[in-house]
C-alpha cells in the first residue's frame, strides 16, 4: 500500500498535467492549475522540512563533535533571526535591512569569488592535455579578447569572428545539447509517468 | 602457536608459561591445519576436520599421546570468567560452603587465585554421575542451555570435533579425576573460536562456514602461523571487528595528479586576480581612451536618441542580486540616458528581487536629476509572478497583471506615466535585463513574438552567447553583455561616466587569463619532459 | 490525401499541439518496447563514457576504505520541468548510496532543492534498510542547504571542509555554483567527478571536473551505473535521435527545393 | 510581543541601523574576500552566515508568498478553497521523512511532485526544446534565399555548417557501440566521425561559454571592489579627509 499509493498518485497527477498539456477543456485546465499550484505549496513545505533538516544537522554536529560550534551557532541564529524578521515581524523593515546590508553583500561577493574560481579552473582546463582542450584554449581566449571594449581598436574583425563564432559553432553546439536534453529529458519522465522508475516509494 | 587453554591469550611458539596468565603450558600445544585452518591437538597427525597432513615445524618431533594428559578443564574456567557474574560467583561460593569440601587447589600448580576460588566447586564429589561433570552445577540456573548441550565424556572422547578429547585412560594419570571434566560443546570450540581470528564476523563475511568446504591440497604448508602471522590475525581482526574501519577523522590521501595547483599557488592565483580587479583605483582609466563601442550597443543607443520625449519604454529588471553587479552599471547608464531624452520608464521584474534592485538605481537617478519624478516619468509596477502565464496576461491587459503600483499602491490610472496604457503594445520599446537565457527566451516568445515591438536584451557576458540566435533571427534588436557594453554604453550615449574606468580591469583580466594558459602549459610540458 | 488531412485536421481541437503530440506518439511504442526488452535482459554494447567509470572506481575505493563521498544532488526542482534532471542525479545517488550502506559506511549527500531532500532521505533510508543497518541511517546524512544556489554551494563547501571526501560527485542541475563549489573543494576532495544538462552548466563542470558529465549523457546515468532497465531508454533515445537527423535533413532539403 | 518586538526594532532603525548598515555591510564584503586566503575563520563565519540568512530569507518569503495567503483563504473559506487543506495536508506529511517511524508517509506527496514533474519536463521538453529547436535547425541552404552574390553564398554556408553542426552534436551523444554485421558497422562508423566532430563543437561552445562566464564574474568582482572603494572613499570624505 505505502508503495502502490504513492505510484498511482504519480500517474494519475502526472498524466491529467500531460493531458493539460495537449488538449484544452475546462475541467482539465482548471484541476490542472489546482496540482500546479499545490507543486507550489509542496514546494514551500519541501523548504521548511530542508529547514528543519538545517537545524537538525548543524544541532547534531554540535552535540557530537563540538567541532566548529561557533559557525554553527552563526548559521543557526542567522537562519531563526531572518526567519522571525521575516514571518512575526514582516512589516517592521527589519527584512529589509537584513536582506539590504546582510544578505545582498554577502550573495554579490559570493558570487564574486567566482572570479577566482574561474581562475584556477582556467589553470587545468586550459592545460594542453589533447585536441579538445587546444580547441577550449584558443576559443575561449579570442572569445574573451574580442569582448574587451576595445577589441574594435585591435582588429575590427576580432568582433566578426567571435560574433561569427558565437552565431555558428556555438549554437549549433547548444543546439545539438538542447536537442540531446529534451530527448533524454523525454525518455526519464516517460518512465516516471509509467512507473518503471518510482524513486520517490519508500519502503 | 600456543593457545591458552583458560584465557586463550595466543603465546608464542615454544612458550612455557602463557604470558598472559602464567599458567603452565606444557601440555597444551594447538596446531592450526595448513589446510582448512581447523585448530588441532599437538598430538595429530591428521587433522581432525579435513583429513590434512599436518606438518610439523622444523625439528620438531610428534608428541607421544601417551605424554598427554587432557587438559583440565579450561573452557569451564574461561566461560565462567566471561560470562558469568559476581553473582554466580558469590553462588558458587554459597555452594562451596554448604558442601563443605575442601578446595583441591594444592594439587593444581599454576591455578591463579580466582580459579582457586571456583576451586571447590569444581571439586565438589556428589555422586558418580556428578563427578562426571561437577563444574555444571554453579552455572545450572545461568545457562541452562549449555548444560543441556553438554556431551557425556565418551561422547566427547568419540568426538574429534572436541579439543582435548582424548583416550579417557590417559587422563587420570598425574591429574585428579574431577578435572576429567566433559567440556561441553561451547567450552569445547572456545578455543578454536578464540584463535579463529574471523571470530565474531560470521555476520559480516557472507562466506560458508569453513567446515562444509571440501578439502583443498595448499601451496602453503606451514606448521603453525608464526609470530608475524599471528600479529598480523590479531591486528586484522581488530580492523574487521570495528564498526567501520576509519570511522571518525579519516584523512584521505589526495591523488597527487588529480589537484595539479597547490595551495601556494592557488594563493598566488587569487591575489593576482585581486590585483587586477583593484587597478583601475589606481589606474583610473588609462584603457578607455580606446573603448569603441561596437555595433549592437550603438544600436541602441541610436534607437533611445530618436525616441520622442514622452515615449514610453519597458524595462524588466529580470535579475537577481547575485548578477547585480554585472548588470546595475549597464541599466544605471541606460536609464540615465533614458531620463536624459525625458522618456517614460515603466518598470517591472518577473524575478521577485528584481524590483528592489531597480528601486536602487532610480534612487540613484532621482538623486542626480531631481526634476525626474516617481509616477510622472517612471513607475515601478512591481514583480510579475507566474513566468510564461505572467508574460502572456501582459499581452493582453497591463491592468490585469498589475493593478496597483509598486511604491505609492495606486492605481495605475493615476499616475501619469501609466495612464494612457492599456496593454503592451502600447510601449514603444521593451528593454530587458536579465541573468538567464531562459527568461529571455521567455519575452522573445511569450511577448515579442505576439506584439512585433522593438524588443532589446540586456544580459551578462555569461549568457549572451546563448542567445545570438535571436538576435540574428532579428527577434532582438540589439543584444549587449553588461560588463563590456556598459563601458562602451557609457561613451557612445555621453552619459555620466561611472563605469569607463573598469575597462583597465578587464584588460588585465585578460592579460591574467593569457598569462595563465601560458604558465600551465609550460610547466605541464616541463613535467611531461620530466616525466619521460 | 488532402481530404483526409483536412478531416483529421477538423476533428482535432485547435489547441492541441500536433506535432508535439505526434513525437509523443512515436515515443511511446518505442519506448515501451525497449524497455519490455531490456527488462526481460536484452542488452547492447555501450559507447565508454569515462566519468561513469570513474563513479564505479571511486564508490568501490570508497567502500573499500571507508573514506566517504560527497554526492551533490544540484538545484533540480521537483515537480518542475527540471524534475528529469533531478531524477538522474537521484539514481546517481542511489547508486552510490547502495554501495556504501552494504558496507555501513558514511555517505554525504547535499542539495540546494528541498524536495530532491526528500526524495533522497528515502533513498539513503531504502538502502540502508536493505543492506541490513537500519539503525545507521541518519535523515542529517543528507543536508539541505540553499536554497539560493550560492548559498548552497558555501554551504557544501563548508560541509566538506569540516572532513576531507575521496570524492565530489556532482550530478542533476548544476549553474555556476557547480563550479565554485568544486573550485572551493579542490583540496579537500579526491576527485571530482560530474556533469549537467544545461550548456551554461556543462561547460563550467567541464572545466573544473577530472571527468565530466555532458548533456545528454547525464540522463544514461542509470544504465552505466546500476539500472539495466534504462537501457531501454537508451535505445530509445539512440532511435528517436536518428529521427530527429532524420527530419532535419529532410526539412533542409524540401526548404532548399522550396515546397515548404 | 510582536508589536514589541516592531516597535524596538522601528526605534532603532531609525537612527543606528542605518548608520550600521554600511559598516555590516563593507565588513561582511571583506570577509568574504579574505578567502584570497584560504579558508579562514572570518570566511567560515561569513560562509555560514550567509547559509543561515538564505535559508531564513527563503523561509520568510515561503511563507509570506505561499503559504500564510493561502492559509487565510482556507481559513476564511474552507467550501472554496478545500484543495487547499489537501495541499496542506500533503505538505505536512512532507516533513514527515525527518522523523524515522513515519518517512515512508512522504511518499505520497513526492509521488505527486514526480508525476507533475514529469509531465511538464515531458510536455516542455516535447514543446518548447526538441521540436522548437528540430525547426530552427531547418534553414534553406540555398544561396539565392539570402542575399545576392558573395554575402548569398556566405549566409548558405553557415546555415550548412550550422544544421551539420547541430547533426554532429547529436549524434556526439549516441550511446550504442557497433552491433554485428556489415551495415552496423558502417553506421556507427558515420555515427562516429560525426561524433568526433561533434566533440570539436562542443569544445568551441564550451570556450565560448566559459570565457563569458569568466568576463561576467570578473565583472562581479570588480563591482565589489569598486563598492569597497566607494564605502572607504565616503568615510574618509566625511571624516574630511
Amino acid at each position: 500500500m505505502r508503495r502502490f499509493l504513492p505510484i498511482a498518485v504519480a500517474i494519475i497527477c502526472g498524466l491529467w498535467v500531460l493531458a493539460d498539456f495537449f488538449v484544452s477543456h475546462p475541467l482539465i485546465d482548471s484541476v490542472g492549475a489546482k496540482l500546479l499550484e499545490g507543486v507550489m505549496i509542496l514546494a514551500a513545505f519541501a523548504l521548511f522540512a530542508g529547514i528543519l533538516n538545517l537545524l537538525g544537522f548543524h544541532a547534531r554536529r554540535i552535540s557530537k563533535d563540538q567541532k566548529d560550534w561557533g559557525y554553527r551557532l552563526v548559521l543557526m541564529v542567522a537562519l531563526g533571526g531572518t526567519l522571525i524578521a521575516g514571518i512575526v515581524l514582516p512589516g517592521s523593515g527589519a527584512l529589509s535591512w537584513i536582506f539590504g546590508y546582510m544578505y545582498y553583500p554577502l550573495q554579490s561577493t559570493m558570487a564574486a569569488l567566482l572570479a577566482f574560481f574561474v581562475v584556477s579552473a582556467a589553470y587545468r582546463a586550459f592545460r594542453l592535455r589533447n585536441g579538445e582542450a587546444l580547441i577550449m584554449l584558443i576559443t575561449s581566449l579570442v572569445v574573451l579578447l574580442a569582448q574587451l571594449p576595445f577589441s574594435n581598436r585591435i582588429s575590427p574583425y576580432l568582433p566578426l569572428l567571435r560574433k561569427w563564432i558565437l552565431d555558428v559553432p556555438v549554437t549549433a553546439g547548444t543546439r545539438g545539447i538542447i536537442l540531446g536534453t529534451a530527448l533524454g529529458t523525454i525518455t526519464t519522465s516517460l518512465r516516471i509517468l509509467l512507473a518503471v522508475d518510482h524513486p520517490y516509494a519508500q519502503d | 602457536m600456543i593457545v591458552c587453554p583458560a584465557c586463550s591469550h595466543r603465546n608464542p611458539e615454544g612458550a612455557k608459561l602463557c604470558e598472559a596468565c602464567g599458567r603452565s603450558l606444557a601440555n597444551f600445544v594447538y596446531r592450526v591445519c595448513p589446510s582448512c585452518g581447523a585448530l588441532n591437538s599437538a598430538q595429530h597427525v591428521f587433522c581432525h576436520r579435513c583429513f590434512a597432513e599436518l606438518a610439523l615445524a622444523e625439528g620438531e618431533e610428534p608428541i607421544p599421546e601417551s605424554t598427554f594428559v587432557r587438559p583440565y578443564t579450561p573452557p569451564i574456567v574461561t566461560l565462567e570468567e566471561e560470562v558469568t557474574t559476581q553473582a554466580v560467583h558469590r553462588e558458587a561460593k554459597a555452594q562451596a560452603s554448604e558442601t563443605g569440601a575442601r578446595p583441591t587447589s594444592e594439587a593444581l600448580p599454576g591455578q591463579t587465585p580466582s580459579e582457586a576460588e571456583l576451586g571447590p566447586r569444581a571439586a565438589a564429589p556428589i555422586s558418580e554421575e556428578q563427578a562426571v561433570a561437577p563444574s555444571m552445577e554453579g552455572e545450572m540456573g545461568e545457562m541452562p542451555a549449555s548444560t543441556e548441550e553438554a556431551l557425556s565424556p565418551l561422547e566427547a572422547a568419540e568426538s574429534p570435533e572436541v579439543l582435548g578429547g582424548g583416550p579417557v585412560g590417559a587422563a587420570g594419570v598425574e591429574t585428579p579425576a574431577v578435572q576429567v571434566a566433559p567440556p561441553d560443546e561451547t567450552q569445547a570450540l572456545t578455543p578454536e573460536a578464540a584463535a579463529n581470528p574471523l571470530e565474531g564476523l560470521d555476520d559480516l563475511l557472507p562466506f560458508e562456514p569453513a567446515v562444509t568446504l571440501p578439502h583443498r591440497p595448499s601451496q602453503h604448508v606451514s606448521a603453525a602461523p608464526s609470530t608475524t602471522e599471528d600479529y598480523e590475525a590479531e591486528l586484522f581482526q581488530q580492523v574487521a571487528v570495528e564498526r567501520a574501519p576509519l570511522q571518525e577523522g579519516a584523512q584521505v590521501v589526495l591523488p597527487r595528479t588529480a589537484q595539479g595547483l597547490p595551495q601556494i599557488g592557488r594563493t598566488i592565483l587569487y591575489i593576482l586576480v585581486l590585483l587586477a580587479g583593484v587597478l583601475p583605483l589606481f589606474t583610473w582609466g588609462q584603457m578607455s581612451s580606446f573603448v569603441q563601442p561596437r555595433e549592437s550597443v550603438l544600436a541602441l543607443v541610436r534607437t533611445i536618441e530618436e525616441l520622442p520625449s514622452g515615449a514610453e519604454v519597458l524595462l524588466s529588471f529580470d535579475y537577481s542580486p547575485t548578477y547585480a553587479g554585472e548588470l546595475d552599471p549597464l541599466a544605471l547608464a541606460v536609464v540615465r540616458h533614458l531620463a536624459r531624452r525625458s522618456v517614460r520608464m515603466v518598470v517591472m521584474s518577473t524575478k521577485p528581487e528584481g524590483i528592489g534592485l531597480a528601486e536602487a538605481i532610480y534612487r540613484t537617478i532621482t538623486e542626480e536629476s531631481p526634476d525626474y519624478r516617481y509616477g510622472e516619468h517612471y513607475v515601478l509596477l512591481g514583480y510579475l509572478p507566474g513566468q510564461e502565464a505572467g508574460l502572456r496576461s501582459l499581452n493582453t491587459a497591463l491592468g490585469d497583471a498589475f493593478k496597483i503600483d509598486y511604491l505609492q499602491k495606486r492605481p495605475l490610472g493615476e499616475l501619469s506615466a501609466t495612464s494612457g496604457l492599456a496593454t503592451l503594445k502600447d510601449f514603444d520599446q521593451i528593454i530587458v535585463l536579465s541573468d538567464d537565457s531562459l527568461t529571455v527566451q521567455r519575452w522573445v516568445e511569450q511577448v515579442q513574438a505576439q506584439s512585433d515591438i522593438p524588443f532589446h536584451a540586456l544580459v551578462t557576458s555569461a549568457v549572451e552567447p546563448l542567445l545570438v540566435p535571436y538576435q540574428r533571427s532579428g527577434q532582438l534588436l540589439s543584444l549587449i553583455p553588461a560588463a563590456s557594453g556598459a563601458v562602451e554604453y557609457e561613451l557612445a550615449g555621453s552619459v555620466k561616466p561611472s563605469a569607463l574606468f573598469r575597462s583597465d580591469a578587464y584588460a588585465a583580466f585578460f592579460v591574467l587569463l593569457l598569462v595563465v594558459a601560458l604558465v600551465t602549459n609550460a610547466l605541464y610540458a616541463r613535467r611531461g619532459k620530466r616525466g619521460s | 490525401m488532402d481530404a483526409v488531412l483536412q478531416l483529421l485536421v477538423k476533428l482535432v481541437p485547435n489547441s492541441v499541439d500536433l506535432a508535439a503530440l505526434g513525437m509523443l506518439v512515436l515515443f511511446l511504442p518505442l519506448f515501451i518496447f525497449f524497455t519490455m526488452q531490456a527488462k526481460s535482459g536484452k542488452r547492447f554494447a555501450l559507447r565508454e563514457i569515462p566519468a561513469f567509470t570513474r563513479i564505479r572506481r571511486l564508490v568501490s575505493q570508497s567502500v573499500e576504505s571507508g573514506q566517504p563521498i560527497h554526492v551533490g544532488l544540484g538545484s533540480g526542482r521537483l515537480g518542475s520541468e527540471s524534475t528529469a534532471e533531478a531524477a538522474m542525479s537521484l539514481t546517481v545517488f542511489d547508486y552510490v548510496a547502495r554501495h556504501v550502506a552494504a558496507c555501513d559506511q558514511d555517505i554525504l549527500g547535499t542539495t540546494a532543492e528541498p524536495t530532491i531532500l526528500a526524495s533522497a532521505q528515502g533513498i539513503l533510508c531504502t538502502a540502508r534498510k536493505k543492506a541490513g543497518f537500519p539503525e545507521s541511517y541518519a535523515p542529517t546524512d543528507l543536508a539541505f542547504y540553499g536554497p539560493e544556489a550560492l548559498a548552497y554551494a558555501a554551504g557544501a563547501a563548508g560541509a566538506l571542509h569540516g572532513r576531507p571526501h575521496l570524492a565530489n560527485i556532482l550530478v542533476g542541475r548544476f549553474g555556476s555554483e557547480g563550479l565554485w563549489l568544486a573550485e572551493a573543494t579542490s583540496n579537500r576532495v579526491g576527485a571530482q567527478v560530474g556533469g549537467t544538462s544545461a550548456a551554461e552548466g556543462a561547460a563550467l563542470l567541464w572545466a573544473s571536473m577530472d571527468e565530466a558529465i555532458v548533456g545528454e549523457e547525464v540522463y544514461a546515468a542509470g544504465a552505466y551505473l546500476h539500472r539495466p532497465s534504462h537501457l531501454g531508454s537508451l535505445a530509445t533515445q539512440d532511435i528517436m535521435r536518428i529521427v530527429a537527423i532524420l527530419a532535419i535533413l529532410v526539412g533542409i532539403a524540401m526548404t532548399s527545393l522550396g515546397y515548404w | 510581543m510582536s508589536e514589541v518586538l516592531s516597535g524596538l526594532f522601528g526605534q532603532l532603525s531609525t537612527g543606528t541601523a542605518e548608520v550600521i548598515g554600511p559598516w555590516v555591510a563593507a565588513l561582511l564584503t571583506l570577509a568574504v574576500l579574505s578567502y584570497v586566503f584560504g579558508f579562514n575563520p572570518v570566511f567560515r563565519l561569513a560562509e555560514y552566515l550567509f547559509v543561515g540568512l538564505a535559508a531564513g530569507y527563503a523561509g520568510a518569503l515561503a511563507w509570506n508568498q505561499v503559504i500564510s495567503p493561502r492559509l487565510q483563504l482556507l481559513l476564511t473559506d474552507p467550501s472554496t478553497y478545500w484543495y487547499y487543506g489537501l495541499f496542506f495536508f500533503l505538505g505536512l506529511l512532507l516533513l514527515a521523512r525527518a522523523f524515522r517511524p513515519l518517512s515512508t508517509l512522504a511518499n505520497l506527496p513526492l509521488g505527486m511532485l514526480f508525476g507533475i514533474g514529469a509531465a511538464l519536463a515531458l510536455g516542455g521538453a516535447l514543446t518548447g526544446s526538441l521540436i522548437p529547436q528540430v525547426r530552427a535547425a531547418v534553414v534553406s541552404v540555398v544561396p539565392e534565399d539570402y542575399g545576392p552574390g558573395l554575402v548569398g553564398w556566405a549566409y548558405a554556408l553557415d546555415a550548412v555548417l550550422l544544421s551539420l553542426g547541430t547533426i554532429a552534436v547529436l549524434s556526439a551523444f549516441h550511446f550504442a557501440t557497433q552491433g554485428r554485421g556489415f551495415v552496423s558497422a558502417l553506421w556507427h562508423g558515420l555515427i562516429r566521425a560525426l561524433g568526433r566532430a561533434g566533440r570539436v563543437l562542443l569544445m568551441i561552445t564550451f570556450g565560448a561559454l566559459f570565457a563569458g562566464v569568466a568576463f561576467t564574474s570578473f565583472a562581479l568582482l570588480s563591482s565589489r571592489l569598486v563598492y569597497l572603494a566607494e564605502h572607504w572613499f565616503k568615510l574618509l570624505n566625511r571624516l574630511g579627509l
